[in-house]
């Protein structure tokens, strides 16, 4: 667990998940808390979404966004993380 | 109409004033974003405004409206970023970047960037940097609405297969 | 206002109707043309306006006025003429060329370049090649006049030597 | 003489001079009529003008329009052609 991160007393720690577009139709909402192992990756949390209903399908190369920065799948998580699903972007 | 934070409306008359960058994500008409049409100064020879407008036709199915939404508190910072880059690696004088959230129907914009510089070469190559760089990372999406009742989230085909 | 013939300020609400190109000489600032804003249709997904502008330092010269002057029956036809190419070069939908001549102070436009086109791509390039082409070859002049004093014809410097 | 040119009766040729900015200022005048013999160039004009008071550094390659489109310097001018002398361009 990086220094400065606020774990849950067991050790785990607990993210604010964010869905837009298509995921967010997939996932039913547009935000759920998502307690993972301390030291939990972004590739983990992506598995642990992948089971549960409606996000079978979302990717494993998704691409997500920790506190408003792209990050890569081998970033670690900390506990209160705004971690934002990013579907194929289409602005312009 | 989101601002980026340090850029909040301090225009003065007719000029943005001080800054030279600009981000707005917004629900209202860009129109309606006087910061697109008051850049440039004195030292600036070129003035360029690009906007992205909705079509009637999308990969041959006629566009009834589109629907954009945004991760807006990111979007406005990834579009200041765009921005703060793009000063930095062209010679320009100021940038102000703005896209429209919501629903939009044919003809209207979408999206406009506009430049001020003082040569023409780095204003067209900085507004087209700015634009692609747009393209390929704001998070906002689209809903496109067709005329015959079927709609498509832009882009997630390939997602969604 | 001097406007190529079968261009002729055939506008119907904030449309320019039928024409696909038009070209405007003009004593005028550039804000009063119309046309320049009032291109596209929902066919265009993209729309591009340059403007070139009057810069307070030329070579190191601080500048206080420029006047422009042009042969105007020629200008107008050249103008038009590039437009009407720019059309058949690029897959485009309108574009307006218009160039102010008469005495301009810095930060004022003397030339502007309105494209729309179904894509941005040929929007960017069929823009810039109007440009290009007005600084080529557009019968105008510039006499620039600085603050000492002094003036000079821009361009002509080796033909006066 | 070219056909369909309105050639003066002793078989010259009249042409209307424009001359614009620097050109302007040389010859001191915004047009002058020109007389030429019949089947004269661009470039006899261009050289009959270099002896004319101002105009001696008007170059041999000087960019001229006839009737409105620019031409060679090898141009065939006729009678009542439009001939105007275009200096550097300096638009945009």
């Amino acid at each position: 667990m990086k220094e400065g991160s606020a774990a849950t007393s067991d050790g785990s720690l607990a993210v604010c998940v964010r869905f837009f577009a298509l995921y967010r139709e997939w996932a039913g909402e547009g935000k759920r808390y998502v307690t993972l192992p301390s030291g939990a990756s972004v590739a983990d949390l992506l598995a642990t979404l992948r089971a549960s209903p409606g996000l079978e399908r979302l990717p494993f190369d998704t691409k997500v966004a920790v506190n408003l920065d792209y990050v890569g799948a081998d970033h670690a998580l900390q506990s209160d993380d705004e971690v934002a699903l990013i579907p194929p972007v289409a602005g312009g | 109409m989101t601002r980026s934070q340090d850029t909040r409306a301090r225009t003065e008359g007719a000029r943005l004033v001080g800054d030279r960058v600009a981000a707005v994500i917004t629900h209202c008409p860009l129109e309606t974003v006087p910061e697109l049409r008051d850049i440039g100064s004195t030292a600036d020879g070129a003035w360029l405004v690009f906007e992205g407008r909705v079509r009637e036709e999308n990969a041959g199915r006629r566009v009834r409206e589109l629907e954009y939404s945004a991760y807006e508190e990111m979007a406005v910072k990834e579009l200041r970023a765009m921005a703060d880059e793009a000063v930095v690696r062209f010679d320009v004088g100021q940038i102000v970047a703005a896209h429209r959230i919501g629903r939009l129907e044919p003809g209207m914009a979408s999206v406009a960037v506009a430049v001020s510089a003082p040569h023409r070469d780095t204003c067209y190559a900085a507004s087209r940097w700015v634009i692609e760089q747009i393209k390929d990372r704001l998070p906002i999406w689209k809903r496109e609405r067709y005329t015959d009742g079927s709609e498509d989230w832009v882009g997630s085909e390939e997602v969604q297969a």
